[in-house]
Order: C-alpha cells, then structure tokens, then sequence
C-alpha cells in the first residue's frame, strides 16, 4: 500500500518559482546590462583621459582640455550645504509626522501631501525659483550656497519620505518600551529611535546624495558658472553635472571630456556614499559598544 | 484512523463537517543535533513521538527545544548557517532531514503554530485562501474547509461575519486561534506548537490550551512550554531538555505521568521540582 | 520645534507655487488662461496667430511618465524580488550599489545615451519615423527610474516582518507563493511610495527627455510619434523667452504643478484609504 | 568651514566685480576672455553666467548683471533700454549625415522641404528615405535667422524635431542619418573637422565656412552681442571695451566664431 498521503495532488507549483526566479533573473540581468552599457559607453571614452593632472587641473579651452579641480571642489561645498540644511529639516519633518501626530490626521496629510507634491515640481522650476528666492530675495547671488540649498528643496522629499518609512517599519513596542523606562521623548527619540532607524535615513540619504550630484537644470541658475577655485560658500562654482551639461550640448567637441567627468562624478558618488554608510555603521558600532 | 484510504479521495468532494479524517503519523528521532555555524545548539537526541499523542518538551531558556521543534519539519533550512544531522523518520517512512525530502509538502503534513501569533495583515478569507490554494485545494472548496477549521478552533460563530476583515483586527487569542486554524486546515498529520500561549493572557491561553487538547487522538502534537503545569494538564508524552556540556539534550523522557512524577535523572528532578532552571 | 521644521518642509512648495502665481499673472490678468486648454497649438511667439495649446503637452507629461513607470516598475520589481528572495547576499549588496551609483547619472548623461543609442534603434525599427519619440523618452524616463523603484521595493521587501515569512514557511508555501501572496502585499505600501517618488521624478524630469522626446506639441497616436512634456518646453523656450513669453511659460509649469497635485493627492489618498489595516502587525 | 565662510561672508564690493550672464553660446568665450583679463587686471573678477539670452537681457535690466550675452537680435522695446554691441558673428548653415549624397540646397528647397512640400530625399537626388526635419525651439535665434532668410512663419514649418542646443541638432543628425537640422557653423565646422559623420551644406551655391561668414557672402548669419544698460560700472565698461577691441578675436575664432572688430 502505499504511504498514507491525504492529499495526492503534488504541492507548490514548481513552474511558478521558476518562472519567478526566470523573470527575476532577467530583470535583474537586463538592469545590470544596461547599467554596464552605459558605463562601458562612458569608460570607453572618458577612461583614457582620466589622470592626476585632470582630477587637480583647472579648465582649458572651455573644457577640451585641462581638468575639473575646481568643479570638484564647488561640487562637494554644494553637497555640504545642501545635506547640512536638508538633514535636519528632513530628519525633523519626518520625526514629526511619525511621533507627534497621528498618522491621517489633518495636519499630517497636508505636510506629507505638501512633501510628495514638492518631489514634483521640475527641476528646471527649483532652479528658476531657487535664483529668484535664495539668490535675489536672500541676497546670496550666484553662490555655492544658494545651490546647496535650493538642492537641498528638491531632495527634501526623498530624505522625509525614506526617513518616514524607516520610522514606520520600527517595531511598534519599541515606543511604549522606551515610555515604559521613563524615558523622555526627546531621549527616547535621540538615542532609541533614530539609531535604530538610521540605516534607513542613510538609504535616503545616499538616494539624495546621488539625486543632487546629478542634478543639472537646478544649478545652472543658482551656483552657476564659474570656473574658478572657490574659495568660500558665497563664491559662484560649476558643479560637474553642470559641466557635463555644458560640454555635451554647449561645447563642440568635448565628449570625451564629458565622458571623463562623469566617470569622475560617479566616482565621487561612490566615495561620498561609501562614507556615509560608514559613517553611520562607525556610529552605530560606538553606541553598541559604549551602551 | 484507518480508513484513510476512503477518505482521501472524498477529501476534494465533501470537504465539510466531521474533521476526523486526518491520519496522524508518528516520529522516529534518532542521533539528531542542530548546529549554527560552529556552534552546536542541539546534540544527540534520540526520541520517539507516538502518533495521536501530546508530547510536551519541557525545559530552560536556551536548551534547543525551539531549535529541535523547528528541524521537525526543516523550518530550520530558513536559518542561514543552521545545519540538521541525524535522522527523523515519519511513520510512513519519509526521511525529513533527507535533502530530497519534498520540504513544502513536508510542512503541510507537519505543520507549526509559533509562539506570537502571526496571521498574515490580509483578511481573514485569504489566511486561508493563501495556504490552502498553494497546496492544490480547488477554490470552491477552501470556504466549507475554512468554516470547518474555524468551527474546530471555536471561531466561526466569533468571526464569521467579518471573514472579509484584516485579521490582524482581531484579539491576540482569536489570532493565535486563527493560527490554529490555518495549521489545521491543510490536515496535516502531527502539529509542533511552539509555547503557543505564552504570549497570551491566562484567559486566551485557557481556551487555547483546551483548543490543542482537543487534537489528541486525531493528531500527533508536538508542544513546546515553559508552563509545566500546562505540560502536565495536556502531555501524554513528556521530554526534558538541559543544557550538558553547552549542548542542549534530552536527559529524560517518556510518559508524561513518570516524568512528572518520577524522574529518574537529577537536572530533570530539580528542575522539575521548580528548584532550577 | 519639529513641528516647525514640518511647516517649512510641508509650505516650501506654497512658496514655489505661489513664485510661479506671481510670475504667470500676467497671463492669468489678461484672461488668457482659458486659451491654454482651448487652442490646440502651441506656438506662443508665432505673430500671425499666436496659440497656447497646453493640453498636448500636458498628455504627454503625463503619458511619458506612466509608460516609464509601466517598463519600469516590472524591471525593478522582479529585479529587487529577485536580489530579495533568490540571489545571494553579496550580490544583493552589490546591486545596491549599483544602483545607488545610477541615481547619480546626470540626466543629461542618459538623455545624450538615448540619443546616440535608444534613438538609432528605434529608427531601425520605424525607419520613416526621425526616432525621437514617446517610445525613446519613456525607454530613457523609464530607466531612470529604474533605480528608485528597484532601490524602494527592494527596501520596502526588506522590511516585511521575518513572522510573516515564518507563518508561510511553516504552513509549506513554496518561495513563489510566498513572494506573491504575502512578501508583496506586506511589501505594498513601500512599492507604492517609491512608485509616488518615481512618478512625481519622472514628471519633473527635464534635461533626458528634451534630448529624446522630439518636441514636437502634439498628442501622440503612436509610440514612435514625437512629444512634447511641459518640462521640455519650458527648457528649451524659457532661456531665450521675452517677458511676455516667459509668463506664458510659468503659467505652463503652474498648470503642470497642479495637475500633479491632483495626481499625487489622489493616489496618496487613495493609499491612506486603502490600507488601515496593515499598519499594526 | 564655517569660520572660512564668515570670513568670506561680506561680498565683494561690487565696484571691482563684472558679472555676465546670458547666452550659453557666448558664455565659454567670455569665460576664456575673462581668464585673462583677470590675469591682467589684478583685482577684477569676472563672473560668468548662463541661462540663455533672455536670462541676460532680465538680469542685465534688473541690475544682476552689469552686463549681458545676447546671440539674438533685441526686440524694439528691449532696444529702448538696453544697447547691444557685436563681438563676433556666426553663420547658419544646414548640416546633413555624412551618407547623405546631396551638398547643396537652394533657398526654395529648404523652403519645401521645410513646409513638407517634399518629404523625400529622392526628390532631391538622395536616397528613397524620409526626410527628418529638425527646426529650433522658439525662441533661439538660429531659429530667427533661419526663419528670416528662407521667408517663413515659424507657424508654416512642419517639423519632426524640435530641438534646442547646437549640438542637439548635430547629435540628432548622427543618430538618424535621413535628418536636416541648421546650426551655428562654428559648432558644426568644429564637430565635422573632429571627426562627427555630418558635413555642413552649401545655401545656394556658397560654401558654408567661418571666411564666407567673415566676408559676407555667407547668406544667413547672427551676431553674438554684450548688451548694457545705462547704468554700467566703471569696471563693467572697462570690461565691455576690451571685448570690443580687437585683443580678443584669436580666441572668438578658437571657438570657430567670425571676428566682426
């Protein structure tokens, strides 16, 4: 006889797993080849002109020559200023829609709403805004500063909303735990919640870092043009996506050099990434060790 | 218990009433240990678990009781690093720590409900719907199998009205029962409960504690508690697990009666006793 | 004190609405507005018959974007399901990277690879057509979105608590319905906010699309027709626009922005109504 | 850095400051030209700007700027207020994809194939393709000229490309060789002599090249202009005064633009 099996009708079909991880393959598969394309198409052209003298060099030529020095320093001043304003603001909005009020209340639909509509508004209109308001309005001129922070408006949304989401996944008895000990809320906020939810702002915060490298349309009208080396947050400096920009449409020419510099902007993204996830896994590590 | 021949194939026909038609299978564990990594959590278990029968594995924290429940139906493949060696034998001769042992099917005939209750956030139809579509019921028959399991675990009249509700809506024992529920719906042939009323109020885990005793005879129940009395209201069978040597095992089994009542080994006697663990 | 960083982050875009109100009211003062859903064209400096069609622009704002996202969002799911569920660790980290480093392409990096690449193609396949079209923008637009939706679900995948996946484990679901029936709707809300995110970046999205998307203000009948989203108008006229012109264009971006808003208010609503339940857990 | 920023923080007195801003044409020349004269005037800065013409004619007006970058003639009203001053000049031409077999076209046969009269390159002695056509957006000057010599309404144009940028329309051309796109020659000369498969057409009968344009012949040219207003600086208009000398054509025509000082 055979074994005693109540039900004869094989289990779990197997077809749809492997179709699953077929389809998942590929997609995963083609979003690596078109990655590899597009960097291969880059490398092929950009790789051989990459040297010292360019990462340090200042611009000839309106760019068919020479290096980006000086765009690689406005560039991460631009950074600065846009994470040392969107952080806090981001961080604090978020905190605030997930600890101080109730989740669908009225308040908080129309700060979130505000947040995610804000993530619409085209870039080009933050650049153009972003002169008028930061630039004229705040005297701060075609500045460094006034790029970083109208950056720091466009990637809002992506720090507020990742950050959001990151409070929410949190266990829900992580909060009654901490009011169970007695803790304030601002303690239990500054040393509970946001270390446990700090892989989660790090996410978006690599997501912003890597939105406003990239970002074009919202620079050209803030931090603007310059070339040279800057030597304050109040000087006009070219970003590298800004350049990018430039020599591809602008100067005849000059692909390779566009090429180049973007190679060196994913580079810098990489590094600037790279530092943050370490930067916050350091932190986390010392708080391990010292609570 | 017999007739299952029959009832297998008026299984897909007449799902409905009755409830009896389970097979219990019984469990032959032999020179079983669980290793993490380098670390071995569970070691040198030989244990013998009679079908139709409660066997409660008793025990401190941290002896390898979950761990040893959890190899029972391989739910420890999940644990990155987790390594089963031995032998576990199902009475019709399936081998479970065999690697080509059809895993899926194996957890439908050996089925598991978990210390935390932990219906899936959809309704309560698709806790049901999800599990039994996957293991090949017909879609018009999962609502008479669903209001059959329901009415075993005492639920049907609770929540029949709200079948379309998210499940999570519901009391932390109605869940836990629900739990039951949907182990139970895919008759499978023994049960593990994982201290299943712990996190529960005395209240829920009474009607939950009944809800298992009423399986004995139909199905092969595996529970593991920290609640000796519990253990001792409900367990035919009873093993006691102690930590030797960093390893956990089991330093005695056998009827639940002689274990409560005389164990022979110390550890077991003293900690039965209360004085220790 | 938080509540007061939440105003500026919730107002920030009253204050950008009500800069691109200020700078369209000459439009809107001269009762011209009803002319941008009237006329049919678009060609404001025209002198013999000038004419501010929006709607086509608009459509096609608004279809670039959902074909983006419809090539998109099945790439990068299956893709994070996938890195999630069936690849190996190492691999799932490195993808990460991968495509923390593709939301840093600068759009105009892409936009000038479809035009070299995508477009070619494309005229391969429709040789009467010039290639840049709907289908070359949303292949573009799709791709760089791709990320955040493969970067959000695969987060929002992440996220599913390890009970659930436990609960389908023990009552023998194999790994494809587990995924289906249960990581990815746990996983909902995450996807749909990283789809909100990706939507609203590609409707804004600029400098790709003006490179591949033809221009051309017409409502498309045909993949391989050419568009023309809000977006490219207002940067390829505002540079060079007179005054008059320019107010024209900032009406535009101000129709574009609450339209949007419409958009995003529904779906974010309709979340909100949606999932009550699964809050808890 | 916060200490380098205060420190920084008084701006500059705008006295020995000149910022420019405008067309993204004239920009990288002016930023060349700027490096050295600052290299020679000690003291100066030169800020350079983009944006586009019509940014530098607001900015120039609204005092931003002292002065402004225009590749497009002003219009009346903007001509009450502001005057524009040449530095160089800069052809039109029409570019083709390098297999395309024809290397002229008459002022008529723009005119057709730019109204889809003909939409064919066979009728022209090319290849049995479609012709693409690619016209500028509104606005741009190239458009301007374009349209005035071929003597049509922008409303009368049937395109199939609408495109912004120079190199836009080049790269445009490459990537679909049955294209017909005009563009600055500078800009085309440059990409053809570097190896870009376009080549740069004859308008009726004349060779587009930087000497046609320089001496006239050439029919459809632009000049590139620095606007100021009536309140220009001292240093602005120091500044304004080499950019129309002569001192600075070698680098007008290292960017392939024509002299006109």
């Amino acid at each position: 006889m055979t074994p005693p099996t109540p039900r004869a009708r094989p289990v779990a079909p197997v077809w749809l797993d492997r179709a699953l991880a077929f389809a998942g393959a590929t997609a995963a598969l083609l979003s690596f080849g078109l990655f590899a394309w597009l960097v291969w198409d880059l490398a092929r052209l950009g790789l051989p002109r990459i040297s010292w003298t360019f990462l340090t060099g200042e611009i000839e030529d309106a760019g068919r020559s020479g290096g980006i020095g000086p765009l690689l320093v406005s560039t991460l001043l631009i950074l600065v200023c846009c994470l040392a304003l969107v952080i806090p603001l981001g961080t604090g909005c978020a905190l605030w829609l997930s600890e101080f009020v109730r989740r669908g209340s009225l308040a908080a639909r129309l700060v979130t709403g505000g947040v995610d509509l804000l993530a619409s508004v085209p870039s080009i209109v933050f650049g153009l805004f972003g002169m008028v308001f930061f630039g004229q309005t705040l005297k701060m001129g075609f500045s460094i500063l006034s790029g970083g922070l109208t950056l720091a408006c466009m990637i809002l949304p992506i720090l507020v909303r990742t950050t959001l989401s990151a409070l929410e996944a949190l266990p829900a008895d992580l909060r009654p735990a901490s009011a169970g000990l007695g803790l304030t809320r601002t303690t239990s906020i500054v040393k509970l919640l946001l270390p446990a939810a700090l892989p989660g702002i790090v996410v978006g915060i690599t997501l912003g870092i890597g939105r406003a490298l990239s970002e074009t349309a919202a620079l050209i009208f803030t931090s603007g043009y310059s070339i040279r080396w800057p030597s304050s947050f109040w000087d006009s400096g070219r970003a590298l996506s800004v350049h990018i920009y430039d020599l591809t449409l602008n100067v005849p020419q000059s692909g390779a050099m566009a090429s180049s510099t973007a190679l060196v902007l994913l580079a810098l993204i990489l590094v600037v990434n790279s530092a943050a996830v370490a930067l916050s896994e350091h932190w986390l590590r010392r708080r391990h060790q010292t609570s | 218990m017999n007739s299952t021949g029959l009832s297998r194939e008026n299984d897909a026909e007449t799902p409905s009433s009755g409830g009896h038609r389970t097979v219990a299978a019984s469990l032959s564990v032999s020179g079983l240990s669980v290793h993490y990594r380098d670390f071995t959590a569970v070691g040198g278990i030989d244990l013998e678990i009679p079908e139709g029968e409660i066997t409660a594995l008793v025990g401190p924290s941290g002896c390898g009781k979950s761990s040893f429940l959890h190899s029972l139906n391989r739910l420890t493949d999940l644990i990155p690093g987790c390594r089963v060696a031995g032998s576990i034998r199902l009475s019709d001769g399936t081998e479970v720590t065999h690697p080509k042992t059809d895993v899926l099917s194996l957890r439908r005939r050996v089925g598991i409900v978990f210390q935390r209750p932990n219906p899936f956030p959809q309704s309560i139809r698709r806790n049901f719907e999800i599990p039994l579509k996957e293991h090949g019921w017909r879609k018009r028959d999962i609502p008479d199998r669903m209001e059959t399991v329901l009415r075993e675990v005492g639920l049907w009249n609770e929540i029949s009205d709200r079948l379309h509700k998210s499940a999570i809506a519901l009391s932390g024992g109605q869940q836990q029962r629900l739990c039951i529920a949907r182990a139970l719906a895919l008759e499978p042939e023994v049960i593990l409960f994982d201290e299943p009323c712990s996190a529960l109020d005395p209240i829920a885990s009474g009607v939950v504690e009944d809800l298992i005793h009423s399986l004995r005879g139909r199905l092969t129940v595996v529970i593991v508690t920290h609640n000796l009395a519990q253990a001792r209201r409900i367990a035919d069978r009873a093993a006691v697990f102690w930590v030797r040597d960093g390893i956990g095992t089991i330093v005695e089994h056998g009827p639940a009666e002689r274990v409560f009542t005389a164990p022979s080994n110390p550890d077991a006697a003293s900690y039965l006793s209360g004085a220790r663990g | 004190m938080l509540g007061l960083l939440a105003l500026v982050a919730g107002g920030m875009v009253l204050l950008i609405v009500w800069y691109l109100f200020s700078n369209a009211l000459p439009v809107i003062e001269a009762g011209r507005l009803a002319a941008f859903f009237t006329d049919s064209l678009w060609q404001p400096r025209s002198q013999r018959d000038p004419q501010f069609g929006v709607v086509s622009m608009l459509v096609a704002s608004f279809l670039v974007t959902l074909l983006a996202v419809a090539l998109a969002l099945p790439v990068g799911l299956a893709g994070a399901v996938f890195h999630r569920f069936y690849a190996p660790p190492v691999l799932e980290r490195w993808n990460r990277r991968m495509l923390e480093l593709l939301i840093g392409v600068p759009s105009v990096v892409f936009g000038f690879w479809g035009l070299m690449v995508i477009v070619p193609l494309i005229v391969r396949l429709a040789p009467h057509t010039s290639g840049q079209s709907l289908l070359a923008a949303s292949i573009v637009l799709g791709l760089m979105i791709l990320p955040i939706i493969a970067l959000t679900s695969q987060a929002a995948l992440q996220a599913v608590p390890p009970a659930q996946l436990q609960a389908a484990a023990g009552l023998g679901m194999g790994r494809a319905r587990t995924i289906w029936s249960v990581a990815l709707p746990a996983a909902k809300g995450g996807i749909g906010a990283g789809v909100l995110l990706a939507l609203a970046r590609a409707i804004g999205e600029t400098m790709a699309v003006v490179l591949v998307c033809g221009n051309i203000p017409q409502i498309p009948k045909s993949l391989f027709d050419g568009i023309r989203p809000v977006t490219s108008t207002i940067a390829l006229e505002m540079g060079y626009a007179t005054a008059s012109h320019k107010a024209l264009l900032f009406c535009a971006a101000l129709i574009l922005v609450l339209f949007t808003a419409l958009l995003v208010g529904w779906l974010s609503f309709r979340k909100v109504e949606s999932d009550p339940g699964t809050g808890g857990a | 850095m916060a200490a380098f920023a205060f420190t920084a923080c008084g701006k500059k007195e705008s006295g020995d400051v000149v910022v420019l801003t405008g067309a993204s044409t004239i920009a990288p020349i002016i930023v060349d030209v700027a490096k050295r004269y600052e290299e020679a005037h000690p003291g100066v800065r030169i800020e350079v700007q983009t944006g586009g013409t019509s940014r530098g004619i607001a900015d120039t007006l609204s005092g931003v700027a002292d002065l402004g970058m225009a590749s497009r003639v002003l219009t009346d009203e903007e001509a009450e207020k502001l005057t524009a001053y040449r530095i160089a000049a800069d052809g039109v031409c029409v570019v083709l994809h390098k297999d395309n077999p024809i290397n002229d076209l008459s002022k008529q046969q723009l005119i057709d194939i730019y109204t889809k009269k003909e939409t064919n390159w066979s009728a022209f002695g090319g290849p049995d393709a479609t012709i693409v056509v690619a016209n500028k957006a509104d606005g741009r000057s190239t458009l301007e000229v374009f349209l005035g010599f071929v003597g049509l309404d922008k409303a009368d144009v049937k395109a199939d490309v609408v495109v912004g940028e120079n190199l836009h329309v080049i790269n445009s051309v490459v990537s679909n060789p049955n294209t017909i796109g005009y563009v600055s020659i500078g800009t085309a000369a440059t990409e053809a002599q570097g190896g870009t498969p376009i080549k740069l057409i004859a308008t009726d009968g004349i060779a587009a090249t930087t000497e046609n344009v320089a001496s006239g012949t050439f029919p459809i040219t632009r000049p590139l202009t620095i606007i100021e207003d009536a309140e220009t600086s001292p240093a602005a208009k120091a500044f304004l005064d080499h950019l129309k000398s002569a001192e600075i054509n070698d680098i007008i025509e290292k960017h392939f633009f024509v002299p006109v000082n």
